[in-house]
Parts: C-alpha cells; structure tokens; sequence
C-alpha cells in the first residue's frame, strides 16, 4: 500500500493535472530531490524556492491573490515560526477585506516527533495553527486521509494549511488509495524516483486514479468502543488505535476517533461519542500548556459536563523548551504507546 | 495632486471633529503618487498592473479615479466602506477591480508578498507589471532583501517595480541614526537589479523618470529599484498630533506656484480648485456621517469562503 | 498616582542606576520620542534601533549572551509575530546547552485592544507567550504592579516576557509607588517630558525610590469572594474587580484574582479560592479556541473536578481573524465590562 | 585539518554503525575553517572573540583545541557531551569558556544575534571580535540583510567578521538556481561595508586573507563580510546518505600532496598522521560508548536559573 509521501505525491499529480494547481514549490521540492521527504517526486509543477521561508509564504500569497493556486511547503514546520505574521496575514486576508479577495492556497509541512529530530526539529505546531483564524487546519495520521484531504485542500477556496507526521511518513497504509496498484513494489517502480544517474530524465508513470477525497471537518472513529471517548490525531492516532486493541482484551472498550481536521473540527462526532462512554480524553504530541486539546476538554466541560463521570483529561507533550536528542529524553517528553494505555486503563477504571 | 492633498486634510480634521479615530496618510506625497497612478494600467486580473501598497498611497489610488468618499467612509469606520466594511485603519485600502490588494498595517510584509503576483504576471506574459511601495525605514525589515531576492533569480526575473519612498523618518527615528547605506535603492545592485533615486518632491522628474522605468519593466520583465524622496507634511500620524511640518517642502504649493508663474493657471484657478475639493470632501463627510455602523452581528462573516 | 507609563520609565530609571540594565532600545525608544507610549522617556541607555523586530530581539539575545543588561522593546505587540523563532531560540537557549549559558533580557511590549486598534493592532499574546516554555511571562494590570514586577523582571536571570495593556497605560494607579510624590501634577512635571522645543535637553528630576519589588509568580486577589472565583489579568483585570462590586450590590460574592503572572502561574492561590467558591471562570480577552484560560480551566477540571459546583468557565475574545475598526465590531469581539458581568451573574446561579 | 577531517569521517562512520542518528558537518571546509580557528582569541567574556557558528563548523573549534571526543559523545548524544548533554544535534556546539554562543539548527539566525556580542565589544573597546558564519543558501533570509545592516549604523558599525560559505548548494538546490547575485558578500557595498572572497579550499590564501581581514576588525572596530568558496565532501547530511563525493576539490588531500611536493612532509608523515586521528576517534568513540545516556528525570533540568 502507499506511504503518506507517496499518497500526497499522488495527489499533488491530480491537483496539476486536474485541479488547476499551477506551483509545487518551496526548499528542494523540485528536482532532483523532489522534497526531503520525496513527496514532491515526478510533478510538473514544482520548482526549488531560495531558502526563505518568509518568501515562500509571501509568494504563495501573491499567487493566491493572482488567481494562481499554489501548493507550497514548509521543509519542516520547525521552520516556519519566521513567518507566523505572513500566516496570520493570509489568514486575516479574506476577512480585512469584507470578502473581496480570496486566498486559496495549500500550505504543507510535516510536523511532530518520533524521527530523532532533537531539540528543534519536534515541533507540533497544533496550538499555533489552531490560534490563527481564516485557516483550515488539517492533520492526517493514514496515507488515503494524506490523499483525500489533500484533494479536498486544492479544491477549498480559503488557505489550508496542511500537516502530516514525519513519523508516520514512510509508514505504508492499510487502506488503498482508488485507483493505486494491488502491489506496493509496482507503485513504488511507477512512482518513486530512482537514486543515481537514473533520476535524470525520469518522469513518473502515474496510476489511473479517479476523482475521490474527503471532506475536510469529518473526524474518522478509528475504534469503536463505549468506555471512554479518546480524541486525537496525527503520530499518536495509531498508537491509541492498538492501544484499544489491547485494553479491549482486558475488558476495556474505548473508541479512538482520529479528528483529522483540527479547523473547523467535527464537533458532532465528540458529542455522539462523549454521550455514549461519558469519558473523554484529548491525546496529541504538543507541549501541555494551552494546549488543542485543552480547548476540546473546555468545550466538553461546558457543554457535557453532567453528562460526564469522570473529569476530562489531556494528555501531550511534556512542557520543556525543547525534545532532548537522546532517546531516553524524547520517550519521556512525548506521548508512547505505554502512556497513552495508562492514560484510557486510568480513565476508564474512574469511578465517579 | 490638489484633490488628494484635500482628501488627506479632510480626513485629518476628521480626528479633530471626532468623525475618525486614528489617522495615517500621504499629504507631501503627492507629486511622487499621483504620476505614479497616471502610469497605472489599471484593471482586474493578470493583464493589469497589481499594487501592494502601504498607508501613504492614497495619492496613487485618487490619480486612479478612487471616489474621495469612499476613504472618509472608510476613515469614518461606516459599513458602507468598499475596501473592508469598517473593518480596517484609514488607508488601508482594497479594490479588486483595480488589482489593489489589501493593505496591512505590518511594514515591508508587502515586500514579500509582491513576488507572488510579479510572477503570476511573468508568466502570463503581456505587460502587466507588479508595483509595491512602502518607507525608507521599513526597508531595514528582512522582507525588503527577500522581494530583491526573489524578484532576481537568473532567468526568473520579475516585471515588479520596487519603490521605497524615503521622507527620511520612521516615526521620530532619522533615517541617518538607524542606516548606513547612502542609498536604499542602491541594495539592489549586488542582486543585478537596476535601480535609480529621483525627487519625489518634483511631478515633472517623477513623471519622467517613472515613465521610464515603468516601460523597461513592461518590456524586459525585469525588476527595478526606486528610491523617492519626499516631504511628510502632517508627522507620523494622528498619534504625534499630525500637525502640520513648516520646515519641508510641499510640492503641491510649490508646483501650484510653478504653473501660477509660468501663466499656465492663475492664483484664482487654485484657489477654485482647491475649493471645489474642499467641498466635495465636506459634502462626502456629511453623507458618511448618515450611513450605517457595521452590524455587530456580522463578526463571523467573511472568515471563510 | 503614576500611570502604567510613568511606572515603566520609574522602574527602568532604577534598572539603569542601581540594576545594571545596560540598553532599553527599540523602534522610536530612545530621545526625542522616548517610546511611542512614552514608557522610555528621560532615561539614560535608551537609543532607536532600525525598524526591525527581529533585529532588536536578536541583538538584545546576543547582548544577554554577552553578559549585559538588555530591555527590549516591541513597539506593540502586534509586530512581534515575524519574531516568534528567535523568542523561541532565546526561550530554548538555557536548556539546550545544559544550562551552561543564561539568557538575562526583557522583551517589553503593549498588548490587547480598546484603544480602537483596530484588525491588527488589537492582539493578546497569552497564548503564544505562556506556549514557549522558557520564558517567564509577566502580564500587570496596575502601574504599582508593572514598577514591582519590571524590578523584579530586571533582576530574574531568565528572558521574561513583559506585557502591559495598551487600554490601560495612561491611567492612574490607585496605590502609590514607593517614593512617588503624594501630587500627579508634581510627578508629571519631574519625569514627563515636556512637548516642543523646551524637550530639548531636558532632563528629568527622577522622586527618590526605595528598593521595592513584587515577586514574579505571586497572584493577587483584587475583589474577596465566596462564590465564584474569576482568574483574569491585563485589561479584564479592572473590569473583573468593578463587575465583583456591582454584583456584590445583588448578593453575589465573586472572588477576583488578577494573576499577573502566566508563567510561572500562581496555582496554589487558584487552588484555594476555588476550594472557598467551587466555582471558576477565567476571563481574558485573547482569542477563545486554544486560549490560555483553557489551560487553567482544564487543570482546574483534572485537579479539583470533586470540588466543583458547577462547570468552569472560560470568557474570552470571539474566534475571528482580527478585531474590527468600528466599535460596533470591537465591542462584541472582546470582552465588555457588561459581558463579564453577565458571564460572572451566569456562573454563580448555576446549581448542581 | 587532518585531525578535524578524521573526526568528522568518525562521525559519518557512527551512523553507520548506528552509533548517532543523524549526522551534518563540514569536511570539505578544512582549508578554510582551520586558520580561521587559529587566528581566533579564545577565552571567555568581551576581550576575546565571540563566535556564531552553524553545523559546519566542527574544524574552527578543533583548531582551537577542542578535544575530539566531545563531539563524539554529542553524537552518541550521551550524558557527557559538554555541549548539550546529549540534548541537541552534533555540530551544534556550546562552549561558555571559549566565547562559543549555543548553535541553533534554524538556519540564518545566528546572523540577527550576533550584532549584540559585537555591540557589547564595541562599547568594551579592546580587541575583541564577534564571527558569524554560516552557508550560501542560507543568505536567502532576511537575517542576512540585518545582520548588514545593525552592524553598519553610522558612527556605531560593529567589530563583526560577516562570513559566507559558499558551497554553491542549499541541500540539493544549486546556488545559481536560486540566486541572481554574482557575489553574496558584494551586499555589504551599499551598507558601506568592506567585502571580499577567497579561494576556501586553499589553507595559505585563506589564513593570508582573514589574517588581513581579522587584523583590520580588530583595530579599526568596522564590519566586514567575507565570501569562502568550499567543497561539500559528503553532501548535505546523513538524510542524503553522506557519500563521500569525488568531484570537488578536497583541501585536505590537495595540500597534503603540496606539501609532500614540497618536501615539508613525506606521504609517510601524513599517513601516520591520519592513522593516529582515526586512531583516537575510535577509541573515543570505545570510551563514549561506555558513557551513560541523559537522566530522563532530568527533562525540566535547565528550563530556569
Ligand atoms: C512590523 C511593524 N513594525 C513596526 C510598526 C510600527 N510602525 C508603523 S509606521 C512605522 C515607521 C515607518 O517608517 P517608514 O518605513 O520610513 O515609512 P513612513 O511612515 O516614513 O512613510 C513604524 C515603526 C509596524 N506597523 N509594523
Ligand atoms: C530556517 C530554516 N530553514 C530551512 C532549514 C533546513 N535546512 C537545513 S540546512 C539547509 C541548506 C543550507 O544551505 P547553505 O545555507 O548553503 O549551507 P550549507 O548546508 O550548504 O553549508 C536547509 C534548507 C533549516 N534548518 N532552517
Ligand atoms: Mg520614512
Ligand atoms: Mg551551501
């Protein structure tokens, strides 16, 4: 099956071929290297910006308020806290201006821990993301959440910003992508591009992949379960996904719905949930002070709170300036699979 | 250049009558403005000329044809305003139809947004050209070396006219105290972009020189780098009092005297016109004064398409 | 009594006499304007720097890593947003080389709205400031407070945050600072400096000033109370206390803790009025989704669930773009002396 | 440079053997980096020099003495690395004792903090210096341009070396693909600022250059930036597999084999030369494998004074 760097290749091919995408751009996403991270191999579009992040969110704009529809990247979200007023600025944009202009463009980065990436290149960028209104929010944890939301993103008229987890990149998916090959080697032969000599000349040899995305504000229950409600997304969705696995072999049932949206979010889906198992927790990898996931137990609190039997928890990243390189620092600082089935097995077992 | 500087004085008495909360505007600006908005090729989409400008430019937009009302509406904070409902500061303006994107109170941001719409343009071919502009001291922000960057890369020049309007003052900062380049325009030279400096206190040689320039930029779809020196006739803003500076020149009088000696108008003609603008901002103020608020009620619109 | 403006530039005279503080600069900061809110007027290591945010907080991290004194100012907090990797870098530094390199500096900057700031000069910063561990972060709601906690933010050998509302500078304290004259007109007089010509070479006659200072961290009850506690600072703070008198008329015992500092937080004060009241709002103007206030209300949800009457409560900014020029916009986009009445009268009549 | 040369083919080598993670450095700057450590003050405070340094900077410090092993036990990111204590990346030094300011994996940023080391020289007086360096591409951010221009205010022009390495890449991305300008350092002229270039892979222009260049900082108080030409002999990094590349010129060999030529060395001499470097970067890397790893209760440590 497709990895999420494949899936949004992929997808991008779609946006420029069928979606009116006119620029892929940003540091090394055009050849040779096609991105860090290779999401951006094969595509006739892209092309390397300077080493400036301020320029690629400023030109991205530009183009937007050109008529142009630009997909630009951010190399690692670690690298985008130079630009957070051009951010606010294409969010406010629409708004300033009473609806006069729109601003559609998709802004992708990788995001999150779980590759090593030490001291400053951990950073999940919920909060800030979320604190920034005019933009859409995505976060995908499954290589087809990486393909249909990111069709749904070239096809939204307001700026997207779109973030997936660079642990979760290369991780190949369990559900196919319409259209992708039965076997994983044929797509990779189809569409990675070869190291070496070969690269040069190279063009990709694209599936047949007919129209198909998902919704952007649709949360996905990734586990059924009447216990507890667990709310998260990105690196630690799967991991709260085999986490009810287990706890289900011990009698403890607990539904995992993975928001995929984090602007606008599916509130429905938290409601129908919460009212079911009267136990939530938010779950992601942030720094724990003012933190996404505070803000849904707030909501669940106010708007829930007699429905529930037990307090509404959070569990994120530990509050430090930064993720040690050392992995016995990084395991501690960041939710794994061993906190986050201690966190449901405690909530579950609350009695109020 | 009358009519503007009249708009300007209109809407400083009005945060002396109260009509407007804060000030910020371009009167001594205008002999630089208002031939640049001549030049302008102006209309929507990618064959017209895109303007990212910033909160001195209302001369531009005037020489364009922009109705006087429709700033007092929005200096008046009134629903009716076309450029952001009541939402944003006086001369921050947007207009679609005439490319104009919206203006933003962050210095130089423009400088980096430009690139975007230059290369739109580069593109699509045609003349259309991008036209950003901003402050003297605005240009010791990153974004001034990123839109030189961006706008030079060797085969992918952009047709973007890169003004810097120097009055030689950010707020009370001297430009002397804070930059050690003798000319702003002159950064563009390490990057292979041509660059000038001209009197922006002198219609004939800003309407000669941007002549000029803008053709080479519609032709060769290069970037270009000008610096224009002019007067800040009212301070900073309403903050500082926006009193008026006796102490620089003010090229509407002195080109007013100019045409006065060379026969071409009489004193009496000025004086006429002058009155007539005059006029026309006070009859504007009387109608944006019965014009509606925005409706509180509408705070959520126009987040999202 | 001194404004907020007049008890920066007291505090400041004292850092540069008696503190070691070696630079208070930024855009506009030093002769002849000495700070757009007059905050750095007659002092005597103030200069103007380039217009240039992330100039001033990079040049003030490097004097900090020289070993001086520096107090930086962002001119409103509103530019502050092309800066937010460097305030990282200057948060992270201490941890990142194990505590080898201390980062001593003030970053000074006017917050939030009511001075009809219209879109973008209108920003609270609660919720990036308390999310970049590694700064303290000081938010005063009196000019005694901002004399004590600027001395005190001089002395700490950690970066802090220091913000003042802008709605709030210009007005008068109601306790004296130690040392200043019992006369405004007096103090006026020796320390604000004259307009015109006669500015010219003046210097001011500075009150002599006794040490003083308020601890950093240290939370202050405004208004006792028994029945709702209400956590709040900066310019709801003032509102918060008159609301509590108001509805100390109908009955309703509200207890107002201005808490002054956000990071590092005074818990243990929130601890025990909400043990007193079993009811808690907190209240700042910021935008509301992923807002500091959730952090408190969150931890008070886990901490003290048993305790709670009713579910807490968080009043804050409405969720758009930018805050609206007119004040028909303004006024509803940020918490009113009205609002907080209501929300307060709300809380208390809730029965569980 | 032999030595530092060893050292970083050690730590290449300990991501092979899965003894670090991720690997970045500077082999291929040798000739450059190692008189510039040479011709450095060290020591602490504001009479010796301050330096600003990115991740390829491993050969300034091993000229100035710093002792192999630590920076094999940052890559085994063990308890003991003295840099971080296992908390951040190789090559990313801190050195209290010797003026060397934490390095940040954000590119560019370095060059909007040193303006304030060297502001606190300046108003020192003596002969202390701050050095900033860092890579080609990454002149690309705005950081550049202010780091230019806090460092040329009139009459307050700041005691700072301005460095540019010029490797011709950004990662993948060719130099000249992306930038218009001929010469990175000739953006100083319009600051009135002094620039140069040199040959980087050439150890006897280099040190006769920043000789000269340092000697001028140090006396007249001024800025200068400098423009070194260098080969990148494993590419970016480990992401991009680190294979050594054959065709850029490699300093170490070339002057090595002038040398012999020359009859300075025998091809003996720097074989036993190389063999003891890599012979004390195993066995540092045998001593750091015997280090303990961080203390994972330690996680708040240093947070606070
Ligand atoms: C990013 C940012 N920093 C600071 C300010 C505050 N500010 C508004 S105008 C101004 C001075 C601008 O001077 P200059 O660029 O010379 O333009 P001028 O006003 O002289 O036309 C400053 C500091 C701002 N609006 N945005
Ligand atoms: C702000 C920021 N943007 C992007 C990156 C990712 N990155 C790390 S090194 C690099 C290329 C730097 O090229 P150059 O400045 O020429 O230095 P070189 O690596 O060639 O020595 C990039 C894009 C980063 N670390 N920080
Ligand atoms: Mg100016
Ligand atoms: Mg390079």
């Amino acid at each position: 099956m497709a990895n999420i760097a494949q899936a949004l290749r992929m997808a991008l091919h779609v946006g420029e071929t069928r979606l009116g995408v006119t620029d892929v751009f940003g540091e090394d996403v055009g050849p040779p290297l096609g991105g860090v991270f290779t999401a951006t191999q094969g595509l006739t579009t892209t092309w390397n910006s300077p080493l400036d992040e301020r320029g690629i969110v400023g030109t991205a704009f530009g183009l937007a308020l050109a008529g142009q529809r630009a997909v630009a990247e951010i190399q690692f979200v670690d690298y985008i806290y130079n630009t957070i007023d051009l951010l606010k600025l294409v969010g406010n944009c629409r708004w300033s201006c009473n609806g006069m202009f729109e601003v559609p463009l998709v802004l992708m980065t990788p995001v999150g821990s779980g590759i090593h990436g030490s001291l400053y290149h951990s950073h999940s960028f919920d909060t800030f993301a979320t604190h920034m209104p005019g933009w859409k929010v995505v976060l995908v944890s499954t290589p087809l959440d990486a393909y249909g939301l990111m069709i749904s993103a070239i096809q939204d008229p307001n700026p997207v910003m779109f973030l997936y987890p660079k642990a979760l990149i290369r991780i190949p998916g369990s559900d196919k992508i319409p259209g992708e090959p039965e076997d994983a080697k044929e797509l990779s032969r189809r569409i990675d591009a070869p190291v070496g000599a070969a690269r040069e000349g190279w063009t990709p040899d694209w599936p047949e992949l007919p129209d198909f995305s998902i919704p952007i504000g649709e949360a996905k229950t990734i586990a059924e379960g009447t216990d507890v409600t667990c709310v998260t997304y990105g690196r630690t969705a799967p991991l709260a996904k085999k986490a009810a696995a287990k706890l289900a072999e011990e009698g403890v049932s607990v539904e995992v719905i993975d928001l995929r949206t984090l602007v606008p979010y599916d509130w429905d889906a938290i409601v129908a949930s919460v009212k079911k198992t009267r136990r939530f927790i938010a779950i992601n990898e942030d720094t724990e002070v003012t933190n996404f996931g505070e803000h849904l137990a707030r909501r669940v609190t106010e708007e829930l709170f007699y429905e529930l039997e037990a307090p509404p928890k959070v569990l994120a990243g530990a509050n430090t300036p930064g993720i040690g390189l050392a992995w016995s620092l990084e395991q501690v600082q960041v939710p794994q699979a061993a906190d986050i089935e201690r966190a449901l097995r405690e909530l579950a077992a609350i009695y109020a | 250049m009358v009519k503007s500087r009249a708009l300007e004085e209109r809407l400083i008495a009005m945060t002396r009558s109260s009509d407007g909360f804060f000030w910020i505007g371009g009167p001594g600006e205008e002999a630089f403005n208002v031939p640049l908005g001549l030049l302008v090729n102006k209309g929507e989409g990618l064959d017209h000329d895109f303007l990212h400008l910033h909160y001195r430019s209302s001369a531009i937009l005037t020489a364009m044809g922009m109705p006087m009302i429709d700033a007092i509406r929005q200096m008046a904070s009134k629903a009716t305003d076309p450029h952001t409902g009541g939402r944003n500061f006086i001369n921050h303006f947007a207009m679609k139809a005439w490319n104009v994107v919206p203006g933003t109170s962050t210095i130089e941001t423009q400088y980096a947004v430009a690139p975007g719409t230059a290369l739109a343009q580069k593109r699509h071919g045609g003349h259309g050209i991008t036209i950003v502009n901003g402050g003297d001291a605005g240009s010791a922000e990153g974004d001034f070396a990123t839109c030189l960057n961006w706008s030079s890369r060797p085969g992918r020049e952009l047709p973007l006219l890169i003004i810097v309007v120097n009055n030689k003052y950010g707020i009370s900062t001297p430009f002397d105290q804070v930059h050690g380049d003798q000319f702003i325009a002159r950064r563009g030279e390490a990057f292979g972009i041509r660059w000038d400096v001209l009197n922006g206190n002198d219609p004939v040689e800003s309407h000669q020189k941007l002549s000029e320039i803008i053709a080479y930029i519609r032709e060769e779809r290069m970037p270009f780098v000008l610096e224009a020196y002019t007067s800040r006739l009212h301070g900073h803003s309403s903050s500082s009092g926006a009193a008026r500076v006796h102490d620089e020149p003010d090229c509407v009088k002195d080109y007013g005297e100019k045409l006065v000696a060379e026969g071409i108008f009489t004193a009496d003609d000025i004086a006429q016109l002058e009155k007539k603008y005059r006029d026309e901002g006070l009859a504007a103020l009387e109608q944006a004064r019965s014009e509606p608020d925005p409706d509180p009620s509408t705070i959520h619109d126009h987040t999202f398409a």
